[in-house]
């Protein structure tokens, strides 16, 4: 309950950086973005405070990790959790397909005396209604990364959402918690929802995990399924083929409740970099329904390993 | 692999285990140091609360601890396997002869939150006490009128002239890891899992 | 970090009263502000909300227990955290004597799970720039608590602020510091002071409680201290005349550090109830200094030993 | 954006009460409980502060109009803003009939410069699955208040929010929208609503006011409203027959949303003192459905005719 | 008291900036630290949160204007409101000279519907304890900034904090008083400061302006003042040897309170993109004294200019 | 009946309708006193802004009012009866060669709230500059880009070389009245009701 | 230079001033525009509210205003010049026969923050209903106790039968401008300001 | 008398201390029993960390607890006595081989609080990672680059490849008490007090 104030202190879960440390991402997001303006991306700066109310629904976070605070009219605000979210409210309105690029930082309160930063740096692409194959996002991504994110160091993993939606739908188990279950990968709950639901594949799911993984896969799944797993495999295929190493992860929840496609998380050793997939259903909450696929980078983990 | 294993109970109980399903051990007799080399894998002897820090900072690959814990502080690491020990179960215990209707129903706990969720989900005033230990001492020293603590015979209960209320929930021991360990070391990780889920053997 | 908001939870430390328990506490309310009004006192409800700059210099409590918001330009308000820095701030400007009652409740945030409560009921009186002496007005208390407190089971112990200011001013240490060391009682500080600044009555000064602390710290105190230990004595004097029971205890600094004259705390069965004494230096603060003394009542702890 | 926060102020729409003005609603208070609890009725206090969650998607109130702040991990709390809202809270899980009395302030934050005051102090009734008329427990109200609020100079308005309810749902206007409009009881909306959904009855509902009201009504409502409309009938024929002064405004809302049936409101010169009205579907929000009515007493509207 | 809140609003003062809005003042900053860190400046990135306690009582800034809210255990905190302070924070208790770099955003609350950000982009210089004269230290930092700032479209103005310090102290007036004057550069007020302290130069201050500024001083200061004159006089010669464009401004006060010698400013077609000075006494208010200068460029300003 | 009326524009437009209605009116001339009272009824002539603060404190049973001050405030009063005047529409206006691409817009208007809530639905970065009158110069002296403003005939807006850019509303005058004034004399107002809504005339 | 001019009672008083000062003025009847030119200098004149506007954001270069505004608001612009016009006091003013003795004290006022502060200092309760105009209205309709507004003559007062109770401050003219405008020409203003101040004439 | 004692090393050297100095005492073998009358008085021998929320609540008159304990939560009870035994010293530990120039220290202990306040007057950069228990792992673990944490003998640093990298402050064992005992029975109170720090025999 008692905090310290001396004249020198810092909240906890904040840091003074200096030199490289404050240099190095900037560089890479300066990069960054200079590289994907010249490409066509429309480059965004969404304002750091937004209305909570925007969010308060989505349920995306404990209510705890965010940063809230009130407007000149009592009206509550938050600090930026997340740069999709605020992608999203953008352009949900928007008719046009749209591809846009961001970067710089999102704020989470983390628990305390937990030895975790509030401020994460990021940078990120976003595609909105647009015709191209989920792999080639991803290799474009990584296109205009380069020079930040060291392709030959990483190790991306696959996975669907749209597998587990579709699991949920023909059992009929409530999708939120079927994720929330399944990204604790417990063994046991899945096994009790593979016996009451009769549906042996979610017990086997959570570890659905390697190179093996889509034959496994194939194997067990009901016809329903194949269109999911097909996408999967081409998306694989796609980035073998142009020197990347893949493979899968059936288990993979994403980060986030709103992806409903292809999910994928990249790794460099072992700290994951990555992250991304495809979330149709966002846009829906702000507006009109748009197709979405979003990748992002967490700067905090590549300096950590480009160091 | 570097495996973090609650000190204690759970580490008796789980040398067994791991004993039976084939997988690395430690010495059964110890001594005091407080890591252990086996092989390729180390095993790192800590309090039960810490358990999962060390998984979550990657500083193990993957951990056993009770239930308990990680429902009262919901770490958010993969609780991947529910292990066959390490039973007991969460419950509201007090004096046999309970005190009346007060205002307020002082509770004493080491699982504050785990007690203001369930008497919150009663619609009960309660004033939660926070400990670490020893909480059975809180109702015969007036601390407090109850208390919610695991219980896994009863027998300290009823050394202490306590009974059990309401049970809360059950608990048993967990296999826990990292989205990190699983990036790092699938196929091991796959096979581990594979020898402590089967269910044959427990 | 996780929270209970479950569909019926309270916030901890607030709690949800019922009958007797509600009931109880507003009727000594109503009879002491009654009795209080008929005598002559001003019955005064300050505001919930006060603006927080007015009292974050006084450092009266840690920074933590303050319950603090926002007002509708983004001011810091905070709710009442005692009934006298509020009546101060009120009549710092006024010239006529003023004899003020209240009764409500105060709020400060207490230590997370350590069961003791936000809210506190409370009633008391405030006695500005009269002629009475302290003990009388004591007495008077004691008249106006009549059917609340009862005076039979009731024990004061008397102590004198200026004693401890005396001896900060002589020996030259900070007198805030030299209250939170005594307020801790603290044997070990205390000696050091005491042979630092070769003093040793400081050394004695924690445990000189009881009936014969009076003639003990006689025995010890320099010339200078002799008009604050004889207000001490005739007030515990006349208070006997009238039947009380009351001790000595030089060692108790009250709960606020603008106390600069005699103080009274007063327990049934070990549970302190009333607490008070003089504090002429707290109306500088707000305005111009003012004489004054005040005592009140913890209706929380009343309660507790009335059922 | 600036504002006064010289040595003595208060913040806006907060006040400093006196003697008379201090006592008064206090004695109210007590004399409502203690006639309350001695007629069976559990008296309940629920805490001032509560997690904001319970209450953010019923939106009774403009979001800018509640007081909110933080408690001790972030968790939003607000201000006491209602008391009908707590008690359902409290007794949404309960099976047993109830019948709770309450008396205390609320608190909401009202327009800058607009000259009103942020806290209200009420006392008030609520009935939870009794078998009891409505006029009858408006009988009970009065009764309880007996000595509060008088009787003889008091004029009743009766309503019904379950015949605006059954008008939606025939038409398939938007309940929550018809409300609105209705509130403001604005012709002209009203006017086209009725002709878009060929409904004549809704031009005429905001000023189906005063003694002829009931049978004008009766000649143009479908029969689908007769239920509703009787019940109306009943419960001003009873109120009638104990001597109360009663009229018919069918173009009365009520304060919130959730009223589903009778609503009655009461005014002493013009003053509206008293609220009230059925709300079965609000307890579904905070657990399972139960039948409730309540009323309560406006002790700052009461206290300026009683001056 | 109502605000826009639909689906795809944002809280008033803040901006969702695009492609070259955002790029631009990113190059600009990575330019710069680049630059700075190459000649030996430490680059330095503070915590967006800070303790509000730090600042609370330096007044800087009226209380409205900070962007305050509440950390993890209740203490209050500011979003970042200004670099100096934040510096002066982490350097007070350092003993060596120091020569710091930094870039990044500044928020500050502005008056409702007045058309102001809230948010500033800024880089700046800071220099502790060095040796080197203010006129250099402001040619270091256009050296710096080569490349973002255009010197030859640049028009310095230079002041004296000391000139008003040291007259506030042979007259009397309270500095800080005075200062507040001396900023609207009142002269009503000030001629009757100047009559009342029987010291003219106080009327003719507000407006010793431009080329002639410094004769005209020169010819009514007294001696005590002589110091102060020269240093300024030094100054503009050597800016003006090294082909800038200078003048005098003895009436200009620096933004903030501490500044304590030499204050510039610098505008490009009117618009002020640079402001800064010596302020020796602000360390103080964090730990021990240290000497020191710092300088500033708004690049919200500049971009207006650039465009 | 009290009646507080908008001074100026919906004065004079609301004096010819009570006329044509049929209901209590004020001299045609009304001099500069600002409160008229016609038999029964008073008349209290105020600024546009000011009407409803009348109607909601009591100080006004009834009241007539622009539709462009209730919607930029939302101040809760009843407002039962669109009056057939006072017709005008809310716009975005601004010059004739419109300034081109950039990072914020800047809009003045009397009608923040409106400004903002307009805006905002189109996702567009504004900066509003609250005036308080003449708003038309603001684009003429560059102090904003465009104007969000009220245009009835158009003739201010040719005047300062502006052209509306586009109407985000229509507006007419408003009858006014509260809770409390229907509860004290709810057949006086349901009668003027009856003659202020009567479309027949109109 | 770009002049913004509060219109109306201050207008007309300045036009004289500058006339006696030799400064530039615009046509003694300047007809319904806005904007006048004269030589090099532009006029503009806007209520009394927008003046410190249009100086802050550099749509005028200065501008002449009531003092009343500049305290209700604290702009934070230059006020470098207090003119011997526009002169009056800023007073809490009510009936004759005074309400005594209520909870709250209601309170009408064009300036809240005034009001506020003058009640604040006094530590007296008050309720404040912020108007746009006719401030002296409020006490007669019963709208508020009294009222905290500008008094020129106190003939406004007399024909409403109110009083003045006690002066807060007295109030003139201001000569307000930028340090954007001081530095883009601060001979002209330099200038404009020796003629303003000058003490013989005025 | 009531008296809470922190179990183990505390209670031992305690034990030792109130025989020397003629004070009541628990059986030297007190088996597994956690409370022990003797004569008038209890003994309740608990957690170290619970010992000052028993003398809080009143659970027990006087208690006995190391003072690191008390410097990291202040809670605010008196503490009367310093106690010649529990002696050590507060100090921040790490690997000989110290890990150089990071961006953030990370620093793990069981003293979150004065590891913070430690490092915030150093202003130095530092990530907290709170543990229950054998914290000298952290290190040797990669979990933390350095600990906080009380050194007695410096033999569990030693034998953990550790070394003291600077003492932050010293300790001792704590006799503490509370107002209210104090106001219950002062003189059975002030004679332990002066038994207990009596110097002479220390």
């Amino acid at each position: 309950m008692i905090w310290s104030n001396s004249k020198g202190s810092i909240p906890e879960g904040w840091y003074e950086l200096q030199s490289g440390d404050v240099i190095r991402p900037k560089r890479w997001m300066l990069s960054f973005l200079e590289k994907a303006e010249a490409s066509g991306y429309a480059v965004i700066d969404p304002p750091l405070l937004e209305y909570y109310s925007h969010y308060q629904n989505l349920a995306l976070f404990d209510e705890s990790a965010y940063y809230r605070l009130f407007g000149n009219d009592g009206e509550l605000l938050v600090m930026r959790p997340d740069y999709t979210l605020q992608i999203a409210r953008k352009l949900a309105d928007g008719h046009e397909p749209m591809r846009v690029a961001y970067a710089g930082a999102v704020y989470r309160r983390t628990v305390k005396h937990s030895g975790q930063p509030h401020e994460r740096q990021q940078l990120g692409l976003e595609w909105v209604d647009g015709e191209e194959k989920d792999s080639h996002l991803i290799e474009s991504f990584l296109d205009m990364t380069e020079g930040v994110l060291p392709k030959d160091r990483l190790t991306l993993k696959i996975g669907s959402a749209a597998v587990i939606s579709l699991i949920a739908k023909e059992t009929g188990i409530q999708e939120r918690t079927f994720r929330k279950i399944l990204a604790l990968r417990n063994l046991e709950s899945l096994r009790e929802l593979a016996e009451t639901y009769r549906y042996p594949l979610i017990a086997k799911l959570p570890f659905l995990i390697g190179n093996a993984a889509l034959e496994e896969l194939r194997a067990e799944a009901p016809d329903s399924l194949k269109d999911a797993i097909d996408e999967v495999d081409d998306a694989v295929q796609h980035l073998r083929s142009i020197g990347l190493e893949v493979s899968y992860d059936f288990g993979q929840t994403g980060d986030f409740d709103y992806y409903s496609g292809l999910t994928v998380t990249g790794s460099v050793e072992g700290k994951r970099v990555l992250s991304g997939g495809r979330y149709d259903s966002l846009y829906g909450h702000f507006g009109h329904s748009r197709r979405a696929f979003g990748m992002s980078l967490d700067l905090e983990q590549l300096d950590e390993v480009m160091k | 692999m570097k495996v973090a294993v609650a000190k204690g109970r759970i580490e008796k109980a789980a040398r067994q285990f791991f004993v039976e399903k084939d997988l690395p051990v430690w010495p059964e007799k110890r001594g005091r140091e407080l890591t252990v080399k086996a092989g390729d894998h180390e095993f790192i002897f800590v309090k039960g609360d810490d358990v999962y820090k060390y998984v979550m900072h990657g500083a193990a690959d993957v951990g056993i601890v009770g239930g308990d814990i990680l429902r009262e502080k919901t770490p958010g690491v993969l609780e991947v396997v529910d292990l066959p020990f390490g039973r007991c179960r969460m419950a509201v215990c007090g004096p046999k002869v309970r005190r009346n209707g007060t205002k307020k129903l002082k509770v004493a706990s080491k699982y504050p939150n785990i007690a203001i969720s369930h008497f919150a989900s009663k619609r009960q005033n309660v004033e939660i006490i926070a400990l670490n230990g020893s909480v059975e001492l809180a109702p015969l020293t007036g601390l407090a009128d109850c208390i919610v603590d695991i219980v896994e015979t009863g027998a300290t209960l009823a050394a202490n002239d306590l009974e059990e209320y309401e049970t809360i929930f059950s608990i048993n021991a967990k296999f826990i890891t990292s989205e990190t360990a699983l990036a790092e070391q699938p196929d091991e990780l796959k096979e581990w899992i594979r020898k402590l889920s089967q269910e044959g053997d427990a």
